[in-house]
């Protein structure tokens, strides 16, 4: 399947992979089968029809989700000289306030000088409801240039904007030609995906349209785009030891930097569901290499990932000296911490790809992972390569997870999920569902960093922290004694998350 | 596509709709009144509105605030439609009454609270049709109009506030209690503060004799105080406009009667005179001085404590202040500040804003900050433009104490000032219990603010 | 010249007499008893001494430590002889008696308690016949030898205490008051929270169903209090040691019985332990249950919202924390954060060079932080020393915290630490009314400490 | 009269210059008179017995005071690399905590890495007072010496190591000659004089006998000592304008400096009270001259003083082009300061000369300063140089102070001399007396930074400073409305501060 960069909007995920947001049929390997036309299939096969296979549940009840505006709202607003317009009434910038602190807190891990995001919102009112909101967008533009010279201004739409029609596409072009910056619609109406993860491709989309140098003159043999989310940069020093230089995408990068990524030589990520679109449209319309590996997670996988970027970049021989190297002094750390960690359950819930790389983590430090939730499930990535297949690698890697689910951050369900494992501790990226294993007495892991689990010292990081956080316990279980839940007896006594789902579609 | 709006229910202050485009935002939506009904104890609120904006809005109010907690009901307990294409195209109200159904289920609420976002606001959902088919079931639940376009999180309470009189509270021709006090005064969580506040404010009326409808808060009964509101001999407005409007309501629906006080109050001075005030108006003011003598005797003896630092601190205290807040902290910190500690106001900018007719006399309530002191105010929601406005106020010879949110740590930086958070959002503070308010929060407040010159200087 | 040393007056605990030298004190001298006398309403301490000790011990405790102010009879106000060459060489007795009958002529104090310095100590000055005279004479006036080598202001304080028993207070045969007690525990000005933790423990205590003779601060009554002190129905003392040696002359002479809590509880789990405790000592097992559990309620509704930052904060949370304090914060603090917070000691450092023969029982206490958890500790006043063990701890991978006093900034800052000031002193802290103790305290104390993690992190 | 640097102990202030620390017969003009010695005599008069002519009141009531060796401590403490070590009971050392944060906000006002103060006590204890303490006082000084290797090591001794007769001359020698870095003595008991400015001549003497190069080799003719307290660093960039370097001495130096200071080309000081013992003994000794001119407060001061440094360097020119750029920047901002000042009245209450000083200050901003109390009294300064009369200088250049006291900080008298002039503000520097102005409904100006009132730009600071604090008496105002004094009423009623001391005399 191609990627389509004719369209200002993007596809939705669900459109492109048959992305699922809910199911619960048991373990991890009964959906990568399900997936099959990722496990195997190669690249000439497209998403649609076998995607359509994998049955989906769907609850009717349902908490606050989360929006791919949301998505981009966070990657464009960390974009360092750009400029982010949320096209919206207020409340569609209301976590800019959420934004800037993990925007402040990134500058301040990546060494740069602290300092606030810089987003505005046109405020769209009652008023411009019916009057439509265009004027106000472009004064809001030409307002943004003026304060802050930025070298792009990007636009994210709203489901307001969406629904009254506002022309945003016309109304960026005719600013862009007056300032002589790229402007840049990224149509993330909250309404037309199910998944927020729709918001990556979306800004991707937008970035490819219209900053990636549409004909670079110059191929810099050294460099590989590394897409990448809020944390620490070990992508650097890692690339450093092969002779690579890392350009760090989307977040906390320049415009410069987003305009030469049709420039390197390869691109790679530490998560395949956030990358999927870019790496492949990469490689589809410059040519930069898609690197085809599984994600650097565990010895194996970092191994791999490894090794497939020296493939792309010729540097076989030095990446060989430094895995071993690494696994010379990462080793006998990890069998110490085996032994720390020896007993202990986990449970992961994050991201479909996050997890899948994190439930590997686990089980190399000697966890057992008798349970998953991931957010989502994407049965094929863009590129459709049957070497990104996360899932399959996290089973073939490390062996099934007999519980695995797919449910979109549910707050109620996440309750029953736990009831299912009794895990010591949980593994938790997003918020809103640790406050829950809180009040039943158990610790979360924050990976607030993306960085924390990658590559071989991620190994360390994770074992470390889970001895850290397994301490805060006594805090849980003395808030457990004197908490309630707002759910009824009834539903605190259902094994079943779906058991609503399962009603309704039988 | 272009959609005539519905007008929505009742006549309720209209929002200020002049707004321009806003950089670094300061308050949410009217859907974030989802948290108005979350700061209800075992009330919950049901959000039909799109998959991220319930989300949106409690994270910040909850997360980036003080990192308060979203409540027992609110945060990720919320039930929301997340309303897709389906419901843009077709209309929203059968997944609506499909949400509702499923939350009874599921949920074990005294009330539910449905509020609704841009999308069915804007398609038309008659979300009153639904709603109006559980109450008759006698279901305790309302809904209150509160698309983002709408209004801001301020008029949105008080939108809810009337759904939940009108719906759930009802026509009541009972007797008065003499000594019952409603109060409207802070919006809970985006108010940093609020819960440590009414605490406070609470425990004063109650001091001087009377028993008190706090409605929201830890401090709260719930419901059922909810439902004790037209028993209550008055209500009391503590704070410049917001709650206003709820008064008035009250008024015409009950003939219930209502003190405005803009003022809340912080420091023994200004707490003895609004106690006062309050005690002369209920009729109790003979217990009231009682109390009042109690908490001076406190006060004024860790004041004087405190007056050791503050004549002979060696190393730079400062003499003017910038405030950036809503109108009720903006008003309560300026008179504090200059009353008190006899500081003067160098930039007041309302961040709130507040409705339009009001705003007069928000105005001449600034202009009063003591007999000698008039205070200019502005009312700026683009921080960019507050953050100019403050960057060329005069200081004097002396850094610069910044009354702000978060928003304002770079510009404190940059003009070597003291930046206290008092505001949305505060994502650099944990705040539970911590009360500016009365006599215990300006204790508390001097605390905060020369703690943070002390421990910059070195 | 050598002098020979008068023996003290009646038979005290032993300072540890084996100190080395000390770098960056952590506490004062006897002298600074000063601060005891000042601590009670209405009492103003006469110092008998070299000209620079009263300043330096009462500006360093009320000044450097949290700018606490030194009371309305301490700091500037004390009387002092400010002992010269002439009192060196003759002695000081005659100044002294003038000093007392100036004193009495200016000063408007309910008591006056004689504090000696090194100078009179050394030159053999029979500061008790001078008393005595205006005793006699019906004065309230008591005297204390609280020279500096003589000790530090935590056994200078038990100097203190005992002298105005066995002075003023006098022997007594009434009945006992059931219900009431005395409470011995935190040094007034050394620790930097006293004033608020005293409040907090009354109100705790009140909450439980008892009357508390709470002795200092601005909630005691006073001298008549200390008068009544014979007619308490018990001595608690809640400290690992300080107050030990009070309790037990208490029994001695009046018979009263004591009861001995080392842990002075912050937060919800320790101080419901101990309340029962006290309760069930007192007599007064049922009200406390009530209290305790209006207290939890509150105590947990605030615990869950903070649990939402606890268990999802992104940028790192400290795991192991070190602690450099007095005896009787060390072991309260250490306990909250083991057992309330889930921390782990990565080093323990007793600051307040507790009596020889009390270490053993100090030592146990620590031994039982939880059930599954042992605390080693180690008695360190010299801050090199301490610095040097807290840099050799092992904090895991995640940032230290470091409980401790001024002296650890450089520290913290070295270690890309968080430091929450706690131990004397404190100089970068303004502190009023703020408690760390009980079930307010513990909330405030979580704000302190995550408040210091959150602002530090840009 | 010749400075004695054979003895180890400094003679004390009222034995070389008659201080006296209580006198209440008048004006300023009265007590200039009674010094007649130092008021037109010269060099050639010496203290002692026209001294001892001031007839000095006793109070039988005396509240807490300061000693010498709290002053030494403060001094020795702030240099950079040495080491402090006060020899006593810990008490002594208990404003450590004090003086920390005063050096710390000094390094950082100077721009400089803060930190803390490197100080130990050997913390005496009973049996120390029974054997003595030289063996700790030794272990401890090879102890500072391991930790830190200072450049030197200053001891201050107590009350307590005078009284049990401690041979600290020969353990400080012993110790030194063992780790080869001066080890400096210094003697400050505080029962050995009534004011604790003596604590400056006794660390000056030890730095004169120990530290300053003997036999310098060299003479620095752009190096001019300044003898300074803790505050801003106004003086290198005055200086610079006069092609000066300014030597810092005694805070924040480095033990180099201290050394230099025999090669200077001049010495001067903003504060003759401090400044007095080094300024002529370095003249005396090593032949650097001592500036003599006025106090730099003011206009006319700040003149004389930049134009006797301009002689003592030969740098006439470029001064007086300093001077008239300087009047014409400075006196349009006076003259508005002036005009938003009309009307007030102040009270002065600090250290001798640095009094006079401030006087001199708020009459040019037109400020009625119809009393002031020091806290001592000089006759006369060491060199006896009429230059010096800074008394003098205040009432000849600005008029009389009418009630003018000579008090030691005395927080009861404090109440009644107030109430002799009710100003409408106090300018004050040492802790203490503030309180009981604040309890009174009075602001206080804290005069914290020592460099605040001084040059020119002291002026505009003290100016604007006033103005700031006026607002604060809202809060004194507040205060006073609801607090009480511990005096008895009749000690209110009273309005002679010495009324028990002339009691006693009559």
């Amino acid at each position: 399947m191609a990627i389509n960069l004719r369209t200002a909007a993007v596809e939705t995920r669900e459109q492109r992979l048959g992305t699922i947001i809910g199911w619960d049929e048991g373990s991890a390997a009964a959906l990568a089968e399900q997936s099959d036309f990722s496990r195997g299939c190669g690249t000439g096969c497209g998403p649609g029809t076998k995607g359509s296979r994998i049955c989906e549940l769907q609850s009717p009840f349902t908490q606050g989700g989360s929006c791919s505006e949301q998505v981009v709202q966070g990657q464009a607003g960390s974009i360092l000289d750009a400029v982010l317009i949320q096209h919206s009434p207020i409340g569609c910038a209301a976590n800019q306030a959420a934004n800037n602190t993990n925007f402040r807190n990134t500058l301040a891990r990546r060494g740069m000088q602290v300092r606030n995001i810089t987003a505005l919102s046109t405020n769209l009112t009652e008023r411009d409801m019916v009057y439509g909101g265009v004027e106000k967008l472009q004064a809001t533009i030409r307002d943004a240039y003026q304060r802050h010279h930025p070298r792009a201004v990007f636009i994210a739409t709203s489901c307001a904007t969406g629904i009254i029609g506002d022309d945003v596409e016309t109304a960026a072009r005719e600013v862009e030609e007056e300032i002589g910056i790229p402007v840049v619609p990224i149509f993330c109406e909250g309404f037309k995906s199910k998944h927020w993860s729709t918001g990556f491709d979306a800004i991707q989309h937008g970035i490819l349209r219209q900053i990636v140098r549409k004909n670079p003159t110059r191929r810099q043999e050294d460099l590989v785009n590394i897409v990448i989310l809020s944390g620490t940069d070990v992508y650097t020093p890692m690339l450093a030891e092969l002779g690579l230089r890392a350009n760090l995408v989307v977040n906390l990068a320049t415009v410069e930097q987003l305009e030469e990524m049709s420039e390197a030589a390869a691109s790679v990520s530490f998560c395949y569901t956030l990358a999927s679109y870019f790496t492949a449209a990469l490689q589809q319309e410059f040519g930069v290499p898609e690197v085809k590996a599984p994600q650097p997670y565990g010895f194996a996988g970092t191994d791999a990932w490894l090794r497939a970027i020296a493939k792309a970049t010729n540097r076989e021989e030095v990446t060989e000296a430094y895995i071993a190297r690494e696994h010379a002094r990462v080793k006998p750390i990890v069998a110490e911490l085996r032994e720390q960690l020896q007993g202990l359950r986990g449970y992961v819930a994050m991201g479909a790809s996050f997890a899948h790389g994190v439930v590997v983590v686990l089980r190399e430090l000697g966890i057992e992972v008798p349970g998953t939730l991931v957010f989502h499930h994407d049965p094929t990535y863009d590129s459709g390569s049957p070497e990104r297949d996360t899932l399959g690698h996290l089973v073939d890697a490390t062996g099934d997870v007999n519980l695995f689910t797919v449910g979109i951050r549910q707050h109620y369900q996440f309750y029953n999920l736990l009831q299912r494992v009794h895990p010591d501790f949980v593994v938790i990226r997003h918020g809103g569902l640790s406050p829950l294993a809180a009040r039943l007495g158990l610790p979360s892991l924050q990976l607030g960093d993306a960085s924390f689990p990658v590559g071989y010292q991620g190994i360390i990081n994770l074992g470390a922290e889970i001895l850290a956080v397994r301490g805060q316990r006594k805090f849980h279980e003395d808030l457990a004694a004197h908490t309630s839940l707002p759910y009824r007896r009834s539903w605190l006594e259902q094994s079943d998350p779906f058991a609503l789902a399962r009603t309704v579609a039988g | 596509m272009v959609t005539a709006l519905k007008p929505r229910a009742g006549q309720l202050p209209e929002a200020n709709d002049q707004g321009g485009a806003i950089e670094q935002a300061r308050y949410v939506c009217a859907l974030g009144a989802m948290q108005t009904a979350a700061a209800i104890p075992r009330t919950i609120p049901i959000t039909h509105c799109g998959p991220g904006c319930a989300d949106k809005q409690h994270n910040a109010l909850s997360g980036a605030n003080g990192y308060q907690g979203g409540g027992w009901g609110g945060a990720g307990v919320a039930p929301s439609s997340n309303a897709s294409q389906r419901e843009v195209i077709f209309g929203g109200t059968e997944r609506l009454e499909e949400l509702i159904e499923a939350s009874l289920k599921i949920l074990d609420a005294d009330l539910f609270v449905v509020v609704t976002g841009c999308i069915p606001d804007l398609v038309g959902d008659d979300v009153g049709s639904v709603v109006r088919g559980f109450q008759n079931r006698g279901v305790p639940v309302v809904y209150a109009e509160t698309g983002g376009f709408r209004g801001n999180n301020f008029t949105g309470h008080e939108v809810v506030i009337r759904a939940i009189i009108d719906q759930l509270v009802g026509p009541y021709k009972g007797p008065r209690e003499q000594g019952r006090v409603n109060l409207w005064s802070l919006l809970p969580y985006q108010n940093t503060f609020w819960r440590g506040d009414l605490e406070e404010i609470k425990r004063l009326l109650e001091g001087i004799g009377l028993r008190v409808n706090v409605l929201f808060g830890p401090e709260s009964a719930g419901v059922g105080e909810w439902r004790a509101i037209p028993q209550a001999q008055f209500n009391l407005v503590l704070s410049p406009w917001l709650g206003l409007e709820t008064a008035r309501h009250l008024e015409g629906k009950y003939g219930q009667p209502f003190l405005h006080i803009p003022v809340l109050p912080i420091g023994a001075k200004e707490t003895g005179e609004v106690l006062r005030e309050i005690a002369a108006f209920a009729g109790v003011e003979g217990s009231a001085e009682t109390f009042i003598a109690a908490e001076e005797r406190r006060y004024y003896t860790y004041l004087e404590a405190f007056s050791e630092f503050y004549s002979q601190y060696r190393w730079g205290l400062p003499a003017r202040f910038a405030i950036a807040a809503d109108s009720t902290y903006a008003l309560a910190l300026s008179k504090f500040a200059v009353r008190q500690l006899g500081l003067l106001p160098a930039r007041l900018i309302i961040t709130d804003n507040p409705p339009e007719e009001l705003r007069e006399a928000i105005r001449a309530a600034f202009q009063v900050l003591d007999h000698d002191v008039a205070g200019e105010i502005e009312f700026i929601e683009d921080s960019y433009l507050i953050h100019e406005r403050i960057r060329t106020a005069s200081f004097g010879h002396k850094p610069p104490l910044i009354f702000g949110s978060s928003w304002e740590r770079d510009l404190a930086r940059d003009l070597k000032g003291f930046l206290v958070e008092v505001a949305f959002p505060t994502s650099y503070e944990v705040v539970l219990a911590r009360s500016y308010a009365g006599y215990r929060g300006g204790l508390a407040l001097l605390e905060r603010i020369y703690t943070t010159v002390v421990s910059r200087n070195a």
